[in-house]
């Protein structure tokens, strides 16, 4: 009986290193996060996509601002030394130091931010400008103990239920349960990591019982209703449009673009039954998202009459374009991408596709983007599962942001109102800007939210979130 | 059979002995018309079929092989994008042939006459040669293929060389390994006595010696380059959809494998079948070019 | 022949550096790690702090002297992505790879040179028939294709064998066999090809008037004889193998030398590409030290 | 009628070329009795080998094809053996040595594994088979036994390769030994021995011994009885006295008043330029001298013989002098300048001026190559000799001098008997049309007949052309019929050199008188009393 309480996770990516500060990295962060190192606040996804207490008990926005967080007693390390101010304090430094690079710290880019210790049990953020989000923020800084020298480690310590007790470059992690854990003893007693790219390996080595949960398999293999289930992973495909060069400056064009494009035939057939269409690089359950905002309908006429239109204009309409994309950045997009192209060029634009390798790709892919290949219209999946359009707006629209093809003054200044901006407020202001990108500037081309497929194997109780591709609470999983 | 003893017999052309001993060996034979198809496809496909090769129907994706209902092109399948698989084998035979004929021709060419420098010069050139071998042969093709794909840009000639470049060490090491034999042998003494110069020797004596075995490697290579070539493109070097070659076929049907196998599968039989077509001829040039071997091809060409 | 190694010891040295310089010089042109370290969201200062941290904004000169001056010492430096001595990360995996690559190459060498010796006793015959043919389809196929096909028979229909990873023997079983293909359908055909001409020799009339056993007349005589372009091409598949059997590992979760390069590049994990790329070339530069010796040992009139 | 030890019954053998069928046996028959021995005498190319071949069931089919006849053997048809006990027989109660050792022999295995393993694949344990293989190597006559053993065949001289063949094939004690050519490349000391230990067995079990050769002295001395075989059939059969006293057929007539050492000895005139002068040449094998001091001169259009042991470095003299290997040390002045100093390109000019006839002439030609492109490879190496429309005529013209008729052209070496194959080489060694030919045993494999053609046509053109000759050879008697000076060589060193008269008439030096003594007369009743003689002596 105890045998059935370890539990074989089978992911597709090695984990190179187990560092708390490089958590926000998705590999990294579903092994870590919450199983070995916790953080202050968590957005719980499960229910109604809210910020829970972890570490800290409660928090409150001062009058200046800032916010102060009240921490959690009795909670020890898995060393043994005991939780608070201090360690909360030292974790955030430490992301912040420039003695390592910590992936967390772009997080809290643009703006001076200050954790001073109350007491023992209270710290307080101070933000310049001031943070609406902040508590959302910190759900995304591990808690490490104020021992932690200031550089990477890969013997992890946390408050977690959980502790690193095998790690095999290459084979496997293993975690274990820890017995003075502060909150409820998990059902899961230990739990391995076993890496394998092949998203066809991955789904029969649940069904040869090698492995208890798949997080990620191919669309193609998930043909058991019983054991697979899809998810929503948080992943935004979309076409980025350069409004600085021809012929993507003209608003004609871009909508054009947008009308050539006929979603829906994908569903179901190179992409997922279930991948949403999308009107915003930011999923559905994101504060703010704008419901009434409608997928631009497919109209290849429409979009043949407006660049005819355009073109009397005298807009560069035949200027060569070129269509750039990630290899394997998802599935299917060699195919996915020969089919936007077709349609791109059934309306007579001029379109070149070129896949490119990963590091040449995030080389070029910022501003200023580059001039040699014509317009370039960036292929690109966005990452936004943390629950507020801030994550993405600025870097994708602002005219400052190093990935926006958008220079608009309206847009700019949205931006800064919704971020300064709390509540009900905050959640309008983003829903405006949603609404103008997409119906009219035609920003760029949102095309879909995609879905993973788990495979979870039938003994075990446990469903994937929009947050599993990011993390994998221990806790949450448990048997029949 | 009877001839004047007191001359030399004119002897049938070489093209007309060629051709009766293959005949004479079926194999070789089916080989030959194989590869005239595929020959044929790669310079006349993409002018006939590619427009059929091209043209997406997102309704008929995955479409299984053998229903004629579609019409003819669609005997083989249609791959993800509805495309027939029967008119984008023919259309990628171009690429492929010319990407794996071009890097098998390449290495086999540099790396035999390396070889044979390698196995017929003084020590020291001999070394050198040897030692930028060991270099190739620890050189992993993919970090080969990203410095070129910087330092060069992607281009099919690119990935020509970089294919190539990886496959020359092993002719290099066969054919000076067989030197380092060969030239002991009195046949290459009695030429050098007759003051045949170096590159005669190495062209005349030595090098029909290696050629079969070579031969045999290259056939091989041919497979694995169009194979290996696919994996190259995923880096963005070379051939690029929407252009595409056999190797990029398997490779994007390699997910539908336990699904629409037919994705990957035929496109997978023409290369096993090309590569098997040359092998065959490589195996009956080898008997054809050995006067000791000959006869077995043309005892049967007799009794048929 | 001590002289001969210590001349060769050196000269490979040599090339070892001359790798180094290669790798150390070429593999910064391929892009700056930063890029892919840090998400593209990253602001600029951070993609600053961390070129300066890893010595990424120093001339390449001073980064050269730096490493070299590490390596003297031994220190291959620390694998950016995992914040660990590259050597620990390296060695494992070169450990497993080399396992992997021994076991499959003997295999392939004992069984290969049997069906190939076999195939060429009687030339045409129906074992020469089909050895050859399906040899050379599973020398061609898509490996991935028999990989995935393997698992699902074996481990997913029958249940026979694990699907990947590693602990047991049964776990080796998959992933050696679909190595084992391609290069034992190459080395078949190059043993039958090199034995066809050792058979017909006088030698192999004075074995047969002795009344030697054909066994002993095809392993033990004529085999011999054969071996040079075998050993050579043995060779070659063998340095293929510890350059990383990349489909193999991925699929079958190996946690080889071949994954881990292909990640470090990808990826622009210098220290682990340098220090991978150190570890097979001195694996190689020793095999290949070694199938010279074995040339001379094999060859009596091969001296060097 | 059955208790022949072997009898052969209407033997034919055919072989497939591209040019059409060769018929190389045509309805032959003989037999052989126990202790009797049996000689194949007959014109190079007349199938003698094929039949040994035949009987060995050695021969490849296809491409060769036994179209009738029988092979009885103690009673059963050799050619419907199963392999099974095929192997039994070779081997231990046939063997047979072949009369080209360097290609038989295999060059990866040193010669003492290649002897035990014919014993141990015949059930003698391997110890005994090692020190058996080292009896017979010293009963052979090979210098340093213990450590030829562990030599391989490229080690060797041409004779002493023979010496191993025959080692082989004694091994056993079979009860019937087939000896192609056994003894041409052996001077005629050690033939009288390995003749006399081939006696010695003879006596000892009772073998049959089935030896074909071209050496009439050799007949004389051992043969009971002999068969001669012309165009691939026999034309005369009988003891050995009958037919050399009164043969029938012509072919045989001729064949026996060809047998040379009976014209005039050349008289050289001393007032020739030398153009080729040797000094001190000094060749080391690993720790064996091979050539130890060697000086001679070579007079323009003039013939130098070399005689003397096997192994005494004659072959390797040749080679030193062809650039093919390194002297230690000596100079050899090639009209003025010296050869072994000579830088490559330097080399490459003179090379057409000097030529060589390879002793294993199977191993000098080109598998791979027609007749045809053997011999005109010299033109287009050195396409100043003849424009390329006149090669065809040319090549006809060489075979027909050497013997060999043009039709054969197309064919490839392995198409063509001993003999032939060594005309291929003089061929093509005199299309280069060279200043000095160097011939190793350039005539040992040919008939007395053919190998009097081929001796005329070279002393024609030594005198019309101004060739000169280095003439290796064991056969005294063409030795004297062709050479102008003599050089006599043991171990390495020159131990006489003079006129050909001088040498043969008055020998100075004992191992040359020894040498003289020991050759044989092709007559056999004067060979059996010199044998009496011997005998005589021997026993007193
Ligand atoms: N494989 C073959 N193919 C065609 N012809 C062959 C082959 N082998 C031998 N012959 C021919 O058969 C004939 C007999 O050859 P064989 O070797 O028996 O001659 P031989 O009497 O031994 O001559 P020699 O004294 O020169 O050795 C020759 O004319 C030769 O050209
Ligand atoms: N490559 C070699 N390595 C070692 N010893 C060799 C080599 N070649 C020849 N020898 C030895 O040198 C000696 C002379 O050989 P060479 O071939 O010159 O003799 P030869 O006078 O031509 O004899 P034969 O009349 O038997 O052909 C022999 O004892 C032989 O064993
Ligand atoms: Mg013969
Ligand atoms: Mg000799």
């Amino acid at each position: 009986q105890d045998a059935d309480r370890d539990l074989r996770i089978v992911v597709a990516e090695e984990v190179d290193l187990l560092e708390p500060c490089m958590a926000t990295q998705s590999t990294i962060g579903a092994v870590l996060l919450q199983n070995i190192s916790e953080t202050l606040t968590y957005l719980d996804v499960r229910g109604e996509s809210e910020l829970t207490p972890k570490l800290a008990e409660s928090w409150t926005q001062n009058d200046d601002g800032s916010w102060r967080f009240n921490l959690r007693q009795g909670v020890t390390f898995s060393d043994g030394s005991a939780f608070d101010a201090a360690d909360v304090k030292h974790s955030f430094d430490r992301m912040m130091s420039d003695q390592i690079v910590c992936e967390a710290k772009r997080y809290f880019g643009g703006m001076e931010v200050q954790a001073t210790v109350v007491d023992d049990h209270t710290i307080d953020f101070t933000a310049d400008p001031a943070q609406p989000i902040m508590p959302l923020l910190l759900s995304l800084m591990a808690i490490v103990p104020s021992e932690t020298p200031i550089e990477f480690t890969r013997e992890p310590v946390g408050t977690g239920p959980y502790v690193l007790s095998d790690w095999t470059p290459g084979q496997q992690i293993v975690l274990s349960a820890r017995d003075d854990y502060w909150g409820d003893a998990p059902a899961v007693t230990s739990a391995t990591w076993l890496f394998r790219s092949d998203p066809a390996v991955r789904a029969a080595m649940i069904q040869t019982g090698e492995a208890d949960i798949a997080p990620s398999i191919a669309v193609l293999d998930a043909t058991n209703p019983e054991t697979d289930f899809s998810y929503l992973d948080s992943e935004t495909i979309y076409i980025l449009l350069d409004d600085a060069v021809a012929p993507t400056n003209d608003v004609r064009v871009r909508q054009a673009m947008n009308m050539a494009i006929d979603r829906e035939a994908f569903i179901g057939t190179l992409l997922p039954q279930d991948a949403l269409l999308a009107t915003s690089l930011f999923p559905p359950s994101t504060l703010g998202w704008n419901p009434d905002v409608a997928v631009t309908p497919y109209d290849p006429e429409g979009a043949i009459a407006l660049l005819e239109d355009a073109r009397a204009d005298g807009v560069a309409v035949d200027t060569q374009m070129t269509l750039l994309a990630r290899t394997a950045n998802f599935p299917n997009i060699v195919e996915v991408m020969e089919a936007l192209q077709q349609m791109l060029q059934e309306v007579g634009l001029t379109v070149d596709l070129r896949f490119l390798e990963v590091a040449e790709y995030q080389r070029i892919f910022k501003k200023p983007f580059p001039t040699e290949m014509g317009s370039v219209l960036f292929t690109a999946m966005h990452d936004n599962s943390k629950g507020d359009p801030s994550f993405t707006m600025f870097f994708k629209y602002a005219s400052e942001g190093p990935q926006s093809g958008t220079d608009d003054p309206k847009v700019d200044q949205l931006i800064e109102d919704a971020s300064a901006a709390t509540d009900d407020d905050r959640a309008r202001l983003w829903s405006e800007l949603q609404a103008y990108l997409h119906d009219e500037l035609y920003a760029d081309v949102p095309l879909f939210h995609t879905v993973g497929y788990a495979r979870v194997a039938p003994q075990i109780d446990w469903r994937p979130t929009i947050a599993t591709t990011s993390m994998l609470p221990l806790g949450e999983i448990g048997f029949k | 059979m009877t001839h004047d003893p007191d001359i030399i017999p004119a002897e049938p052309g070489t093209l007309t002995r060629f051709r009766r001993m293959l005949m004479a060996d079926k194999f070789a034979l089916a080989a030959v018309i194989f590869l005239t198809i595929v020959v044929l496809m790669a310079i006349l496909g993409p002018m006939l079929l590619d427009a059929s090769a091209q043209r997406q129907n997102l309704r008929g994706r995955n479409a299984p092989p053998f229903d004629l209902d579609q019409g003819w092109l669609m005997i083989l399948g249609a791959d993800a994008l509805g495309r027939p698989l029967l008119s984008r084998i023919v259309v990628a035979a171009q690429n492929t042939i010319m990407v794996a004929a071009g890097a098998v021709v390449f290495s086999a060419l540099t790396g035999t006459l390396l070889g044979l420098l390698a196995g017929y010069s003084g020590p020291r050139t001999s070394q050198v040669i040897l030692r930028m071998a060991d270099v190739i042969m620890s050189f992993p093709s993919l970090l080969l293929a990203v410095i070129v794909l910087y330092v060069l840009g992607p281009s099919v000639v690119n990935l020509i060389i970089v294919l190539a470049i990886t496959r020359i060490p092993v002719y290099l090491r066969t054919t000076r390994a067989e030197v380092l034999e060969i030239r002991e042998r009195m046949f290459v003494q009695a030429a050098q006595v007759m003051g045949a110069s170096r590159w005669r020797i190495a062209m005349r004596h030595i090098l029909p010696v290696v050629f079969p075995t070579l031969m045999t490697i290259a056939t091989l290579d041919f497979a694995f380059v169009m194979l290996a070539e696919s994996a190259l493109s995923f880096l963005g070097i070379g051939i690029q959809p929407p252009d595409i070659t056999w190797g990029l076929m398997i490779s994007q049907g390699r997910q539908y494998l336990t699904t629409a196998w037919w994705l990957s599968f035929w496109p997978g039989l023409a290369i096993i079948l090309t590569t098997l077509s040359l092998n065959l001829l490589s195996n009956w040039l080898r008997i054809a070019l050995d006067p000791t071997q000959r006869w077995r091809l043309e005892m049967k060409g007799r009794r048929s | 022949m001590s002289s001969f190694i210590r001349k060769r010891a050196f000269a490979s040295l040599i090339s070892l550096i001359g790798l180094v310089v290669i790798v150390f010089f070429l593999s910064r042109l391929t892009g700056d790690p930063t890029d892919l370290f840090l998400p593209i969201e990253a602001p600029e200062e951070m993609r600053q702090q961390f070129r300066e941290l890893n010595g990424l904004n120093d001339p390449l000169l001073v980064q050269f002297w730096n490493y070299l001056g590490d390596i003297v010492r031994l220190d291959f430096g620390v694998s950016l992505r995992r914040a660990q001595p590259a050597i620990d990360v390296v060695l494992p995996a070169f450990l497993w790879t080399l396992q992997l690559a021994a076991i499959t190459m003997a295999l392939v060498t004992g069984a290969a040179i049997v069906v190939g010796s076999l195939a060429a006793f009687r030339v045409g015959g129906i074992f020469d028939r089909i050895a050859s043919l399906t040899s050379l389809i599973g020398a061609s196929a898509p490996d991935f294709w028999v990989a995935i096909v393997a698992i699902v028979v074996f481990a997913v229909g029958l249940g026979w064998l694990p699907t990947s990873g590693t602990g047991t023997v049964w776990h080796w079983i998959l992933p050696v066999g679909v190595l084992f293909i391609r290069p034992f359908g190459l080395i078949v055909q190059v043993v039958r090809g090199s034995m066809i001409s050792a058979l017909s020799s006088g030698y192999v009339k004075t074995a047969r008037a002795k009344g030697v056993k054909s066994r002993a007349i095809i392993f033990v005589h004529a085999l011999r004889n054969a071996m040079l372009p075998v050993i050579t091409v043995i060779g070659d598949q063998a340095a293929a193998l510890l350059n990383g059997a990349v489909i193999v590992e991925t699929i079958f979760g190996f946690p080889g030398v071949g994954k881990l390069m292909i990640d470090s590049v990808l990826q622009r994990d210098f220290n682990v590409v340098l220090a991978t790329i150190m570890i097979t070339a001195l694996a190689i530069f020793i095999m290949n030290l070694l199938i010279d010796l074995t040339y001379a040992l094999l060859d009596p009139r091969i001296r060097y | 009628m059955t208790d022949h030890l072997l009898e052969i019954r209407n033997l034919s053998v055919e072989f497939h070329t591209a040019a059409g069928t060769v018929h190389a046996v045509r309805d032959v028959s003989f037999h052989l009795d126990r202790g009797e021995t049996l000689a194949i005498l007959g014109e190079s190319g007349s199938g003698k080998s094929v039949s040994a071949s035949a009987i060995m069931n050695l021969i490849d089919m296809p491409p060769g094809r036994i179209t009738s006849g029988q092979v009885l053997f103690g009673g059963r048809d050799l050619l419907h053996l199963s392999d099974e006990a095929r192997r039994d027989i070779n081997g231990s109660q046939i063997a047979m040595i072949f009369q080209d050792p360097l290609s038989h022999l295999n060059p990866v295995y040193d010669v003492g594994w290649q002897i035990a393993e014919t014993m141990i694949v015949h059930g003698t344990p391997r110890a005994k088979a090692n020190s058996e293989a080292l009896r017979l190597v010293t009963r052979v006559g090979i210098p340093n036994p213990e450590g030829a053993l562990r030599k391989y065949p490229h080690e060797f001289s041409g004779g002493q390769r023979q010496r191993l063949m025959i080692a082989m094939a004694l091994a056993m004690k079979p009860d019937l030994l087939i000896a192609d050519e056994p003894t041409t490349a052996l001077d005629v000391t050690v033939q009288a021995e390995v003749l006399s230990l081939l006696h010695e067995l003879q006596q000892e079990t009772g073998m049959g011994v089935l030896i074909i050769t071209h050496d009439l002295g050799v007949v004389a001395e051992i043969a009971d009885r002999v068969v001669v075989m012309n165009a691939g059939e026999i034309v005369e059969a009988g003891i050995t006295r009958e037919v050399y006293h009164n043969a029938t057929h012509p072919y045989t007539r001729k064949l026996i008043g060809a047998a040379p050492g009976k014209g005039r000895m050349h008289q050289p005139g001393a007032e020739a330029e030398p153009v080729l002068q040797v000094r001190d040449v000094v060749k080391d094998y690993a720790g064996f001298r091979a050539l130890d001091g060697v000086s001679f001169d070579l007079m323009a259009g003039q013939t130098l013989a070399v005689v003397g042991e096997s192994g005494s470095g004659k072959s390797t003299l040749a080679r030193i002098l062809l650039r093919l290997d390194e002297a230690n040390s000596g100079t050899a002045l090639w009209k003025g300048r010296d050869l072994f100093t000579m830088p490559p390109s330097e080399l490459f000019k003179i090379r057409r001026d000097l030529q060589m006839v390879f002793q294993d002439p199977t191993q000098s030609l080109n598998p791979r190559m027609s007749v045809y492109q053997l011999i005109s490879e010299a033109w287009a190496i050195h396409p100043d000799i003849l424009p390329r429309a006149q090669w065809k005529a040319r090549v006809a013209q060489l075979l027909q001098q050497v013997g060999l008729r043009p039709d054969m052209a197309n064919r490839y070496p392995h198409q063509f008997s001993g003999g032939q194959r060594q005309r291929i080489a003089i061929a093509r060694a005199l299309a280069l049309e060279p200043k000095l030919i160097v011939c190793d045993e350039a005539v040992s494999a040919l008939d007395v007949s053919v190998q009097a053609q081929v001796i005329a046509l070279l002393d024609d053109l030594r005198k019309t052309m101004g060739i000169a000759f280095i003439f290796i050879a064991h056969d005294l008697p063409v030795v004297r019929d062709f050479a102008d000076h003599v050089m006599v060589m043991q171990k390495g060193r020159v131990v006489e050199l003079g006129t050909v008269q001088q040498v043969f008439d008055a020998p100075q030096q004992p191992y040359t008188q020894a040498l003289l003594a020991a050759g044989l007369d092709p007559d056999p009743d004067v060979q059996t009393q010199r044998r009496e003689a011997r005998l005589a002596l021997a026993g007193a």
